[in-house]
C-alpha cells in the first residue's frame, strides 16, 4: 500500500509526460487526477491505521541505491506517524489540486505536461517525507525543487516566470548547500545517513566534537545548523525567503500546492523527523527559534502593503511557516506539525480562492484593480472568508473551539510564552505582534478584494463569473478542513493523546515540559492572540471600509516606512546586486582577466610570443655572412675550451 | 574463444574498420554513405564485443583480468593488456559513445567524410588502448597517439578559430606529458620494466617518489584538465565538431583522471598523500573559478566547456580524498559526466546543425518549437547541475562526502559548486529554451528527427537509471577500489615505519 | 724492410670500399667516354654497386676484424652504420632521377661523386686511427662541396658550395689542430694506442684542448651548434637531390665516427666529452626547434629539423652509456627514414613551372593528393616525436639512455625543445590539410613515390618490430661494451 | 744552440708578421705574395725540427702549385680593391677579445707542455736513427708499406679533387663548333649522302 | 734560451689564430678566407712536426704529409667553387655571398 501512494503519482508522472500528447489533454488530467485521488484515500487509510489507530511504524525496503565501502543507501519507505501525516497533506491537497486544475487550467494548451509536473511534484514529496534516509531526504528535496522550478517556469513565454523559477531553483540550492554538508557530517559522525541508525545512536553522540573548517566545534550542533540551512531554503525562512514571493509568477494551483501547503513545510518536515538530533542541540533550536520568530515577524510585516493578492498570501505563508518553526525551535514539535497541517487546508483554500477570484477577473491579481467582488462571485468570497478566519486564528480563547488555525497558532503562541529557551521570550513577542498584522492584512485582502467600488476594467467587469463547480469543490472540501481540522484533530497532535499519536515519531527531550507547561500558562496569554486577531480586524475595517483615505496618508506620511515594507525590506535589490550582479561580474573578470588576462597571456599565449620573439633573433643570427658564421663557430670552440678548462679538465 | 585476445580484438576492430574505409573508392554521396555506415557498423560491433568483454568480467576479483602478454620491446617493455574493475568501465564508455558521435556526425559532415570516419576510428583505437594498456611504454603511446587524429578532427572539421584551437590542444597537452615520459624512463630504470602490475608492487625512494609524481601530475593535470592548466579545453571544445567534442569531453579528459588512479595513488602513495592538498587546492579553485566563468560566456560549448572543468574538479578532489566513497565516486563522476557532458555536446550540435551559431544570444524559446529537444535537454541540464536522481548526483555526492572525511573546507568549497552550477546551467537553459520565440531566424527550426532521438534517448535513459540505480557501476568498481585504497594506505604505514627508524 | 712489401695487407674486410672505388673509376669511364646519355646508366650501375656493397656487408661475417695494421675496423657497429649510409646514398641516388631529367641535372659524374662520397663515409665508419679518419672525413667532404654546388649555373648553389667549403675547411682545421694535440700529447693516432696512453698518463689540458678541438670539428659535420651555421643556407642551395643526400648519409656517417671516437679513443676521457656533447646537444635541440619556426622554405626548415635532431641523437651519446649507443643507433634509423621520406616529397613539390619549396605550396595537400599529404603527415609526427610514429621511438631510446645516466636537466630541456619543435612540423601538417588547396603538383616520379611510401610505412609501423630492430642496434653497440 | 735560436726567432717572427699580411692586406695579391712568403718560412722551421722532406714539399707543392693557383685564381677573376664596408669594425672588438682569449688558453696549455718520458717506449712509429736512415727514406719506406691505406686514400681524395674541379670549371661550349676527328675520319660515302627521292609536289 | 717544444707551439697556435681571425675579420674578398685557412693547416703542421721531432716518432710527420696533399685538393677545389661562383655573381666580395640568410 505504501509502495502505492508513493507511486501512483510518479505512474501518473510517466503517463502524462510521455503519452500526454497521444493520449490527449482530457485523458491525462482524468488518469492523473484519479490516481492522485485514489493514492489520497490510501493515505487517508494509512494515517487512520498508523495514527489514530494502532498499526506499527515499519520500514519498507524497495531497492538499493547507493553502496560504497561503508555507506550504505537504500531506496526505502519509513512510515511512521509523522510519514502518515505528511502522506495526508501532500496527497490531500495535491489530489484537491489537481482536480482544480482541471477547471482552472482548461484552456491552457499543455495541460498534459502541467499535470505531469503536477505528479511528478506529488512524488518527489512523497519521497520526500517518506524517506528512510537523509539522501533520499534530499533526493526529494531537490525533486520537489525541481517540480517548483518546472511548474513556476510553466508559462515559459513570461521572461519573468523563468526569472522566478530559476530563482526558486537557486536559492534553494543555497540552502542545500547546507544540507549536504550536513549530511556528511551525519555520515562522518554516525557511519550511516538512514534514519534508524541516527536516532539510536544520537544520545550517544551528543557531545561529540567534530573537526570543521579547522575547528572542533560541537558536532551535533553543527549539523543541526547545517541542516537547518537547507530547511530555510526550503522553507523560505528570513534571508532565504526571496524566492517564495517571486514563486506567485507560476499558476494559481501551483501556488496552493507547493508553496503554500506541501514543499515550503519541507524544511518544518525536515527538522521534525530530525527532532533526535535537535533536541541534543539547545544551541541550534536558539537559532531556529530565532529564525522563525524572525520570519514570522518580517513576513508579516511585508504583507501589510502588498497589493498582489496572491503575494499577500505568499508572505503570509512565509509568516505562518515561521510560526512552525518558532514551534520547533522551543521543542514543541507536536504543535508544529499540527500548524503544518492545518495550515495545508487553510492557506490552500486561501489560493485557491485567490485563484478563483483571478479567474473571475480575467487573471488580473492587483488588488487595486479589484474591489466589489462579494456581489459577484458569492461562493468564493464564503470560502475566502473561511480561510481568513482559519488563518487569522478565529475561535473561543479557552475552548478549543474554532476555526483550524485558532487551534494551531494559539498553541504556538502560548508554547512560546511557556518555553525555557533564551530566544522564547523574543518569539512570544514577535508572535503576537505577528499575529496582529496577519489579522489585519488578511482582512485588508478580504476588503480590497470584495467589498468597497469596483475598480477594474469595464472589459474584465463584464467576464465577471463564478467559477465552475470543478474549482468550487476542492475549494469546498478544503474549506471543511479549514474549518474542522483543528477541532478535530488538536487532541491528537498536542493534547493528551500525544504519545499514542506520535508513537514517538517525535522525540522530545527528558527535559523538554514544553507542551505540559503550554497549557497551563496565564489567562492573558491566552487571550493575547485572539486581542491582536481582533485588533487587526477592526484596523483593517476603519482603513479599508470606513476611511480608505488613512493608508494613502499614512504611506505618505511615512513614505520611507512604506517604501522599505513595499520592497520587501530591499532584499532582492541587496541580493542581486551582491550575488547575481557580483557573480556574474566576477565570472567575466576571471575569464576575461583571469583566463585570458593571466593565464593564457603568460601561459600557451605568452610563451607562443616568447618563443617567435626568441626565433626571430636566432634567425637575425643567421645572417648569411660566412665571417659570422666562422666567428660563431670560433666562439663556440672558445666557449668550450674555456668551460673546459674551468670545469678541471687538468686531473 | 577462451584464448582469444578480446581486449586485442576491441582496441584494434577500429582500426581494421579504418582499413576498410581507406577501400572506398571515390567521394559521391552512396561513397559517404557507405563510408558513414562501415564506421558506424566497426562502432556498433566493437561495443557489442566489449559488451561480451564486460559480461566475462569478475567484478570480485580485484586484479587485473583478460590479461594478454607478447614480447615486444625486449622482455621488459612488453605489449600487455587487461582490465580491472578501475579500467573496465571507461573502456565500456568509450566503445558505447563512439557509435553516439559517428551517428551524429552522420549528417552534420559532409566535406571529407572519409578522412573523418578513419581519425574517429583511429582515435578510438587509441581510447580504448589507454585503458587497456598494462604496460606504461604502450600507455604512452596509446595516450600520445590519440592527439593526431583530435588534432586533425579539430583542424580540418572544427570553426572558424580552429587552426588556433587545434594547435593549443596539441602542444599544451604534449608539453605536458613529455615530462610523463621522462618520468616513464624513470621508472623504468629503477624498477627494470615498464610492466604496470610489477610496477604498482614496486617501492620507490620517497625522493623519486615527489618528481616521479610531479612529472605525471604535469601530463595528466593538463589533460583533465585541472586549473589554471585549463585554458585549451573551451578552445578545443569551441572550435571542434559536434563529435569531436563529445569525444573530447566524455573519454579524452577522463584519460588524466585515470591516469591519476592507475599510476598516481597506487604508484607514489606518500608523494599523493603529500601533494592532496595541493590537488584540493586547485580542485576548489577550478570548481569555483570555472563555474563562475561559466556564468559569463556567451557561447554554449564554451560555457559547457567550462562547467566539464569545474566537473572535473570533482573528480579530482574525490581521487585524491583516498577514501572508498571518493575515490568511487570520482570514477563514477567520470562515467557519468561522459555521458552527460557528452550528450550535452550532441544537443548543442543538434541545434548548431540547424543555426550554424553557438551564440547563446542567437537562440531563445526553442521549446516552443523543439518539445522533445527542450526535454531531453532539460534532463541532461539537470544532471550536469547534479540533480538527485540522475547520474550527475551520485558522482557529486559521493566526492563531496569522501572528502568531507579529509578535510572539510576542501567539502565547504566543493560544496558552493552546488549553486553555481545551478546557476550557470539554469541560466544557460532559460536564454537558450524558455522564452518566446522572438527571432525570425528560429521560426522555421524542426525538432529532432529520428536519429538525433535514436541518439539522445539512450543517454538520457542511461542518466536517470544510473542516478537511481548506480549499483553497475558501483559494484564494478567497489573490488578494485577497496584494493586500491588498502594498498594505498599499507605503502604509507610502510613508509611511514621507514621515516620513523631513519629517526 | 724490403720484405714487407711482400705481404699483403687482408683486403677482405675493405672489400665493399674497394668494390665501390674500383666501380666509382669505371663508371667514370663509362660515362666520359659514353657522354650525357649514359648518366641514366651510371646511375642505375651506382645504385646497383651499392645494393652489392650492402649485400656484402650484410652476407660478409659478423664477427670484429681490423686491417691495415688496425686503421680500419669492420664490427657489427660499422657494419650496420655503413649499411644505413649505403642505404641513405642508394635512396637518395635513386630518388634524382627523375628530378635529373627535369632539371637539366642528368651529369654521370653526380652518381660517381655519391659513390666517392660514400666510399668516405664507410672510411669513416671503420676509421680506427686519426689519420684513417681525416681522410675518410676529408674524402666525403670535399665530394660533398662538389655535390652542393653541383648545379654551377645557379647561384644559390654555387653560394652554398662556397659557404659549406669555407666552413668546412675551417672546421677541418681545428679538427687537425685537435687531432695534432692529440697526436702531441700521447704520441700515437690509432685509437686504442691513444685510449691506451691517456690511460696510463692520465687526462692532461693538452689532450682535453685536443678532445675539444676534435669534437668541434666532428660535430661540424653533423651540423651540431654552434657549428651548424652553415647547414640552412647549404640546404637551401644545394640541388635538392644533394640536400637529400646531405640530410641522410653524411650524418650517420659523422655520428658514427663521433660515436666511435669518444667510446674507444676518447672512452678514458668520458667525463670531458660528456661535457662537450652535453653543451653541442642543448644548444643544438633548442636552437633547432626555435630557428625553425620562422621558416618559411621548406628544405630551410629541414635543415634546422636535422640540427635539432643530432642534439636528440647527441643526447643518446652523452649518456655514454651502452643504452645510450643503442639510442643513438635507433635514432639514426628514424632519422634517417624521416629524412629520404621527407626529402621524396619535397622533391615531388613540382608545378609546371618548376620545381617549388615553399612550405605554404603544400597547402591543401590532402585534397589534391591524399596519399601523399597522409604519408608527408605520418612523417611530420614522426618527426616531432608524437607516439606511435617511429621518430618517437628514436626519442624513447635517447631520452631513456640520458635518464639512466642521470642527465635529468638535459632530457628534460630535450624533451620541452620537443614540445616547441613540434609547432614547426605541426604547421606543415595544419598547411596540409587545414588549408585552402594551391594548384596541385605534377605528378611525382614512381622512385619518389615508392621511397616516401616505404619511409611513410615504415615509420608508421616501427612499432611492431621495433624488437628486432633494437636487438640489432644492441648487437652494434656491444661493439663498444 | 744559440744560433739555432735566432734563426728559429727570425723565421717565426716572419711568419708570423707575413700571416699578419696574408689577412690584412688591402690587395689580394700581396696576401698571395705574403702567404708565400710565410710557407717559406715555415719550411725553414721545418728544416730546423729536422724534417726535410716535408720542408722541401711545402716549398715545392704549397709554394709551387697552389700558391700559384692562388696567385692564378686572384689575377683571374680580376678582383677589384673592395673598399671596407661598413661595419667592418663592429665585431673588431668582441672578435679581438675572443681571439686572445682563445690565444690565452692555447698558450696556456702549451707554457709547460713537456713531453712525457713514459711515451718514448709506447710511440706509434718511433723515429729510425738519422745516421743509418734519412728522414725521406724513413717516411717512404713508412708510406708505401704500413701506410699504404692512408696513401691510397689519399689518392682517392685527389682523384675526387680532380673529378670536381673539372665537374665545376669546365664547360662545353655549345656556341662553339669544335672539330671531331674521329667524326671525319670515319666519314664514308654511304653515311655521308643520302638519296632521296621526291615525288613531285609533296617535298621531303 | 733553450728551443723547445712550447716554442713550436706557441707560433703554431699564434699562426692558428691568425688564421682563425683572417676567415672572420676579412670582408674584402673570399680568397683571402681561402688563403686563411692555408695558414690554419699550416699552424697544424707546425704542430705535427714539432710533436713528431720531439716525440721522436714519424707518425707526426706522415700525417703533416698526408695533410699537405689534401690541403692541396682542398685548395683545388675551394679555387673552383670560388670559380663557378664568380661566373654567377660576378664577385667574390665576402659581402656578397649573402644570397641566403635567416
Amino acid at each position: 500500500m505504501y509502495s502505492a501512494i508513493l507511486f501512483l503519482p510518479l505512474i501518473g508522472f510517466l503517463i502524462a509526460g510521455f503519452f500526454g500528447r497521444t493520449l490527449g489533454h482530457k485523458a491525462s488530467e482524468i488518469i492523473t487526477s484519479t490516481l492522485l485521488v485514489i493514492a489520497a484515500l490510501l493515505s487517508w487509510i494509512a494515517f487512520l491505521s498508523v495514527g489514530i489507530g494502532h498499526g506499527s511504524p515499519q520500514t519498507v525496503n524497495i531497492l538499493t541505491w547507493i553502496s560504497s565501502g561503508d555507506l550504505q543507501i537504500d531506496w526505502a519507505i519509513r512510515v511512521d506517524t509523522l510519514t502518515v501525516v505528511m502522506l495526508v497533506v501532500v496527497n490531500t491537497i495535491s489530489a484537491l489540486v489537481h482536480i482544480y486544475s482541471i477547471g482552472y487550467m482548461h484552456a491552457d494548451p499543455n495541460r498534459a505536461r502541467f499535470f505531469a509536473y503536477l505528479s511528478l511534484f506529488t512524488f518527489a514529496m512523497l519521497s520526500l517525507v517518506t524517506a528512510d534516509n537523509l539522501l533520499q531526504m534530499f533526493f526529494g528535496w531537490e525533486g520537489v525543487g525541481l517540480a517548483s522550478y518546472l511548474l513556476i517556469g510553466f508559462w515559459y513565454q513570461k521572461p519573468s516566470a523563468n526569472a522566478a523559477a530559476m530563482k526558486a531553483f537557486i536559492v534553494n540550492r543555497v540552502g542545500d548547500f547546507g544540507f549536504l554538508l550536513g549530511l556528511c557530517g551525519i555520515y562522518v559522525l554516525f557511519d550511516s545517513v538512514s534514519f534508524g541508525n541516527i536516532f539510536a545512536n544520537a544520545d550517544a553522540m551528543k557531545d561529540t566534537t567534530i573537526h570543521f573548517l579547522g575547528q572542533d566545534l560541537n558536532a551535533m550542533t553543527t549539523i543541526c545548523l547545517l541542516l537547518f540551512m537547507g530547511a530555510m531554503g526550503k522553507s523560505a525562512q528570513f534571508l532565504l525567503h526571496t524566492w517564495l514571493p517571486d514563486a506567485m509568477e507560476g499558476p494559481t494551483p501551483v501556488s496552493a500546492l507547493i508553496h503554500a501547503a506541501t514543499m515550503v513545510t519541507a524544511g518544518v518536515f525536515m527538522v521534525a523527523r530530525l527532532s533526535p538530533l535537535f533536541e541534543l542541540s539547545p544551541t541550534a533550536l536558539e537559532v531556529v527559534t530565532f529564525i522563525g520568530a524572525t520570519t514570522a515577524f518580517f513576513a508579516a510585516t511585508v504583507g501589510l502593503v502588498q497589493n498582489d493578492i496572491k503575494r499577500v498570501i505568499a508572505y503570509s505563508t512565509c509568516s505562518q511557516l515561521g510560526y512552525m518553526f518558532v514551534a520547533l525551535g522551543i521543542g514543541a514539535y507536536g504543535a508544529a506539525v499540527f500548524h503544518l497541517f492545518t495550515h495545508a487546508f487553510f492557506k490552500a483554500l486561501l489560493f485557491l480562492g485567490a485563484g478563483s477570484v483571478i479567474h473571475a477577473v480575467s487573471d488580473e491579481q492587483d488588488m487595486r484593480r479589484m474591489g466589489g467582488l462579494r456581489k459577484h462571485i458569492k461562493l468564493t468570497y464564503a470560502m475566502m472568508l473561511i480561510g481568513t478566519f482559519a488563518l487569522t486564528g478565529v475561535g473561543i480563547p479557552g475552548t478549543i473551539l474554532g476555526f483550524a488555525g485558532f487551534n494551531s497558532k494559539d498553541a504556538i503562541i502560548e508554547s512560546a510564552f511557556a518555553a525555557t529557551n533564551s530566544m522564547a521570550n523574543y518569539a512570544f513577542a514577535m508572535t503576537v505582534i505577528a499575529a496582529l498584522f496577519t489579522s489585519f492584512y488578511s482582512w485588508r485582502l478580504i476588503f480590497m478584494t470584495f467589498h468597497g467600488r469596483e475598480r477594474m476594467s469595464p472589459d474584465a467587469k463584464a467576464h465577471i463569473h463564478e467559477s465552475p463547480a470543478v474549482m468550487m469543490v476542492p475549494l469546498m472540501v478544503l474549506a471543511l478542513g479549514a474549518i474542522a481540522a483543528g477541532m478535530v484533530f488538536s487532541s491528537y497532535f498536542y493534547g493528551h493523546a500525544y504519545d499514542e499519536f506520535w508513537k514517538g515519531a517525535l522525540f522530545t527531550g527528558a527535559e523538554n515540559e514544553v507542551m505540559h507547561e503550554s497549557h497551563g500558562v496565564p489567562v492573558m496569554v491566552k487571550l493575547a492572540p485572539f486581542g491582536m486577531m481582533a485588533i487587526g480586524f477592526l484596523v483593517a475595517v476603519v482603513f479599508y471600509l470606513l476611511s480608505p483615505v488613512i493608508p494613502k496618508r499614512l504611506a505618505e506620511r511615512h513614505n520611507w516606512l512604506y517604501r522599505f515594507l513595499l520592497n520587501k525590506w530591499y532584499f532582492d535589490e541587496l541580493y542581486s546586486f551582491i550575488f547575481i550582479r557580483g557573480a556574474k561580474g566576477l565570472g567575466s573578470l576571471l575569464w576575461k582577466r583571469g583566463d585570458e588576462g593571466i593565464i593564457d597571456r603568460f601561459g600557451p599565449n605568452g610563451i607562443a610570443a616568447r618563443v617567435v620573439a626568441l626565433t626571430n633573433r636566432i634567425n637575425k643570427l643567421q645572417t648569411g655572412y660566412v665571417y659570422h658564421y666562422a666567428f660563431a663557430m670560433m666562439i663556440g670552440v672558445a666557449i668550450l675550451i674555456t668551460y673546459s678548462m674551468l670545469s678541471g679538465g687538468t686531473h | 574463444m577462451s584464448d582469444w585476445p578480446l581486449l586485442s580484438t576491441v582496441v584494434f576492430l577500429p582500426l581494421v574498420g579504418a582499413l576498410m574505409i581507406l577501400l572506398v573508392k571515390g567521394d559521391t554521396a552512396i561513397a559517404r554513405r557507405n563510408i558513414t555506415n562501415v564506421a558506424l557498423w566497426t562502432t556498433v560491433v566493437t561495443f557489442l564485443i566489449s559488451l561480451l568483454v564486460l559480461s566475462q568480467f569478475d567484478a570480485d576479483n580485484p586484479g587485473f583480468q583478460m590479461q594478454e602478454k607478447a614480447d615486444w620491446l625486449g622482455a621488459s617493455i612488453s605489449y600487455r593488456m587487461g582490465v580491472d574493475g578501475i579500467s573496465i568501465l571507461f573502456v565500456i564508455l568509450t566503445t558505447a559513445l563512439m557509435p553516439a558521435a559517428i551517428y551524429a556526425s552522420r549528417n552534420s559532415i559532409t566535406k571529407r567524410v572519409k578522412e573523418y570516419m578513419i581519425a574517429f576510428l583511429v582515435l578510438e583505437t587509441m581510447m580504448i588502448g589507454v585503458f587497456c594498456a598494462l604496460d606504461l611504454v604502450l600507455f604512452y603511446l596509446f595516450f600520445e597517439a590519440g592527439l593526431i587524429p583530435m588534432f586533425l578532427i579539430i583542424g580540418i572539421w572544427g570553426g572558424q578559430n580552429r587552426v588556433y584551437a587545434s594547435f593549443k590542444f596539441f602542444l599544451y597537452t604534449l608539453a605536458g606529458s613529455v615530462l610523463m615520459l621522462l618520468a616513464v624512463m624513470a621508472m623504468y630504470w629503477d624498477a627494470g620494466t615498464t610492466d604496470i602490475v610489477t610496477l604498482l608492487a614496486h617501492p620507490f625512494s620517497q625522493q623519486m617518489q615527489i618528481w616521479l609524481w610531479l612529472a605525471f601530475f604535469a601530463s595528466f593535470a593538463v589533460k583533465m584538465p585541472m586549473w589554471p592548466v585549463h585554458t585549451w579545453l573551451p578552445d578545443a571544445h569551441v572550435q571542434a565538431p559536434t563529435a569531436g567534442s563529445v569525444i573530447l569531453a566524455a573519454i579524452l579528459l577522463k584519460m588524466g583522471g585515470y591516469g591519476f588512479l592507475r599510476f598516481s595513488l597506487p604508484m607514489f602513495p606518500v608523494a599523493s598523500e603529500m601533494f592532496a592538498p595541493l590537488v584540493y587546492t586547485l580542485s576548489v579553485i577550478a570548481i569555483i573559478y570555472t563555474s563562475l566563468v561559466a556564468l559569463a560566456q556567451q557561447d554554449i560549448k564554451k560555457l559547457i566547456a567550462y562547467s566539464s572543468v569545474a566537473h572535473m574538479g570533482y573528480v579530482t578532489m574525490g581521487i585524491f580524498s583516498m577514501t572508498q566513497q571518493g575515490v568511487q565516486g570520482g570514477i563514477f563522476q567520470m562515467i557519468s559526466h561522459g555521458i552527460v557532458s557528452g550528450a550535452l555536446f550532441l544537443c548543442v550540435g543538434v541545434v548548431y546543425d540547424r543555426m550554424h551559431t553557438r551564440e547563446i544570444s542567437a537562440y531563445g524559446g526553442l521549446v516552443n518549437r523543439m518539445p522533445v529537444f527542450a526535454t531531453l535537454f532539460m534532463i541532461f541540464t539537470m544532471a550536469n547541475i547534479g540533480l538527485p536522481g540522475t547520474s550527475g548526483f551520485v558522482g557529486e555526492f559521493l566526492t563531496i562526502i569522501g572528502v568531507f572525511q579529509v578535510n572539510t573546507w576542501v567539502a565547504l568549497f566543493a560544496a558552493t559548486g552546488v549553486i553555481l552550477s545551478a546557476s550557470y546551467a539554469l541560466w544557460l537553459y532559460r536564454r537558450i529554451i524558455f522564452g518566446k520565440l522572438e527571432k525570425e531566424s528560429l521560426k522555421g527550426i524542426l525538432d529532432m528527427d529520428a536519429r538525433e532521438k535514436l541518439i539522445l534517448v539512450p543517454l538520457a535513459a542511461l542518466t536517470i537509471l544510473f542516478g537511481f540505480y548506480p549499483a553497475p557501476i558501483q559494484s564494478i568498481t567497489a573490488v578494485a577500489v577497496e584494493n586500491l585504497i588498502n594498498n594505498y594506505q599499507a605503502a604509507l604505514s610502510a613508509a611511514d615505519k621507514l621515516a620513523l627508524l631513519a629517526q | 724492410m724490403t720484405t714487407e712489401l711482400a705481404t699483403l695487407p687482408n683486403l677482405m674486410p675493405a672489400l665493399p670500399e674497394i668494390l665501390l672505388a674500383i666501380g666509382a673509376m669505371g663508371l667514370l669511364m663509362l660515362g666520359a667516354f659514353g657522354g650525357s646519355k649514359t648518366s641514366q646508366a651510371v646511375n642505375g650501375f651506382a645504385v646497383a654497386l651499392l645494393i652489392i656493397a650492402g649485400a656484402i656487408i650484410l652476407l660478409g661475417t659478423s664477427s670484429t676484424v681490423t686491417t691495415f695494421n688496425d686503421a680500419f675496423i669492420q664490427d657489427p657497429f660499422a657494419r650496420l652504420m655503413k649499411v644505413l649510409v649505403i642505404i641513405g646514398s642508394g635512396f637518395s641516388l635513386a630518388m634524382s632521377v627523375g628530378y635529373a631529367q627535369v632539371e637539366k641535372f642528368d651529369r654521370f659524374e653526380y652518381p660517381v661523386l655519391v659513390l666517392l662520397a660514400t666510399i668516405g663515409m664507410m672510411l669513416m665508419l671503420s676509421a680506427n686511427d686519426l689519420i684513417a679518419v681525416y681522410l675518410g672525413l676529408e674524402l666525403q667532404s670535399l665530394t660533398l662541396y662538389v655535390l652542393s654546388s653541383f648545379k654551377r649555373d645557379s647561384v644559390k648553389a654555387t653560394e652554398a658550395g662556397l659557404k659549406y667549403f669555407v666552413l668546412g675547411a675551417l672546421s677541418s682545421g681545428m679538427l687537425l689542430y685537435g687531432m695534432s694535440l692529440v697526436y702531441g700529447f700521447t704520441g700515437q693516432t690509432s685509437f686504442v694506442g691513444i685510449a691506451d696512453t691517456v690511460h696510463m698518463e692520465g687526462v692532461g689540458i693538452g689532450i682535453t684542448f685536443g678532445l675539444v678541438f676534435i669534437l668541434a670539428g666532428l660535430t661540424f659535420k653533423i651540423s651540431a651548434v654552434p657549428f651548424h651555421m652553415w647547414t640552412p643556407d647549404v640546404y637551401e642551395g644545394a640541388p635538392t637531390p644533394v640536400t637529400a643526400f646531405l640530410a641522410a648519409a653524411p650524418k650517420v656517417a659523422a655520428m658514427g665516427l663521433i660515436v666511435r671516437a669518444v667510446m674507444t679513443a676518447f672512452d678514458p676521457m668520458d667525463l670531458q666529452w660528456q661535457q662537450v656533447i652535453t653543451f653541442v646537444s642543448i644548444l643544438s635541440m633548442v636552437l633547432g626547434a626555435f630557428a625553425a619556426i620562422g621558416q618559411r622554405n621548406i628544405k630551410r626548415l629541414m635543415a634546422y629539423s636535422s640540427i635539432s635532431h643530432m642534439g636528440y641523437a647527441l643526447v643518446g651519446l652523452a649518456a655514454g652509456n651502452s643504452a645510450g649507443v643503442v639510442g643513438v643507433i635507433i635514432y639514426l634509423i628514424t632519422y634517417l627514414a624521416m629524412t629520404l621520406g621527407t626529402f621524396a616529397a619535397i622533391m615531388s613539390m613540382r608545378r609546371r613551372d618548376g620545381a617549388v619549396e615553399r612550405i605554404d605550396d603544400l597547402a591543401g595537400l590532402s585534397r589534391s593528393d591524399l596519399p601523399m599529404a597522409v604519408l608527408l603527415g605520418i612523417l611530420m609526427f614522426s618527426l616531432a616525436g608524437v607516439p606511435w610514429m617511429g621518430g618517437f621511438i628514436g626519442k624513447w631510446f635517447v631520452f631513456s639512455a640520458a635518464i639512466e645516466a642521470g642527465l635529468y636537466p638535459l632530457a628534460i630541456i630535450g624533451v620541452l625543445a620537443s614540445v616547441v619543435g613540434a609547432y614547426y612540423y605541426l604547421r606543415i601538417v595544419k598547411i596540409m590539410f587545414f588549408d585552402e588547396p594551391a594548384p596541385a603538383f605534377e605528378r611525382p616520379s614512381s622512385e619518389l613515390r615508392f621511397v616516401l611510401v616505404v619511409s611513410g610505412l615504415f615509420m608508421a609501423t616501427m612499432v611492431f618490430y621495433v624488437g628486432p630492430i633494437r636487438a640489432v642496434a644492441e648487437a652494434a653497440a656491444n661493439s663498444f661494451f | 744552440m744559440i744560433l739555432q735560436s735566432v734563426f728559429f726567432y727570425l723565421f717565426s717572427a716572419v711568419l708570423l708578421i707575413s700571416a699578419l699580411m696574408v689577412i690584412g692586406a688591402r690587395n689580394p695579391v700581396h696576401s698571395v705574395l705574403f702567404l708565400i712568403l710565410a710557407f717559406f718560412n715555415a719550411a725553414a722551421l721545418f728544416v730546423l725540427l729536422g724534417a726535410e722532406f716535408l720542408a722541401m714539399l711545402l716549398v715545392v707543392v704549397y709554394v709551387g702549385a697552389v700558391a700559384v693557383l692562388f696567385l692564378f685564381i686572384v689575377m683571374m677573376l680580376d678582383v677589384d680593391f673592395v673598399e671596407m664596408r661598413a661595419g667592418f669594425l663592429q665585431y673588431m672588438p668582441i672578435g679581438l677579445v675572443v681571439g686572445v682569449v682563445l690565444l690565452a688558453e692555447l698558450l696556456v696549455a702549451f707554457g709547460g707542455w713537456a713531453v712525457s718520458p713514459d711515451l718514448a717506449a709506447n710511440l706509434g712509429e718511433p723515429m729510425p736513427d738519422i745516421a743509418q736512415v734519412s728522414n725521406i727514406e724513413a717516411i717512404g719506406s713508412l708510406l708505401y708499406t704500413k701506410y699504404i691505406f692512408y696513401f691510397q686514400t689519399a689518392a682517392l681524395i685527389l682523384f675526387v679533387a680532380m673529378v670536381g674541379a673539372i665537374v665545376l670549371t669546365l664547360h662545353h661550349r655549345t656556341d662553339v663548333k669544335r672539330q671531331k676527328i674521329e667524326r671525319q675520319v670515319a666519314r664514308t660515302v654511304e653515311n655521308s649522302i643520302e638519296i632521296v627521292e621526291v615525288e613531285t609536289g609533296s617535298g621531303i | 734560451m733553450e728551443i723547445g717544444l712550447s716554442h713550436y707551439l706557441t707560433v703554431a697556435a699564434i699562426l692558428f689564430v691568425i688564421g682563425m681571425f683572417g676567415i672572420f675579420i676579412n670582408r674584402k674578398n673570399v680568397i683571402v678566407i681561402l688563403m686563411s685557412v692555408e695558414l690554419i693547416l699550416l699552424a697544424v703542421n707546425i704542430n705535427f712536426v714539432a710533436f713528431s721531432s720531439f716525440l721522436g716518432d714519424l707518425g707526426g710527420q706522415i700525417f703533416g704529409l698526408l695533410v699537405l696533399t689534401v690541403a692541396a685538393a682542398e685548395a683545388a677545389i675551394g679555387l673552383a667553387i670560388l670559380v663557378v661562383f664568380y661566373r654567377n655573381r660576378g664577385s667574390i666580395a665576402v659581402e656578397d655571398v649573402n644570397m641566403m640568410k635567416g
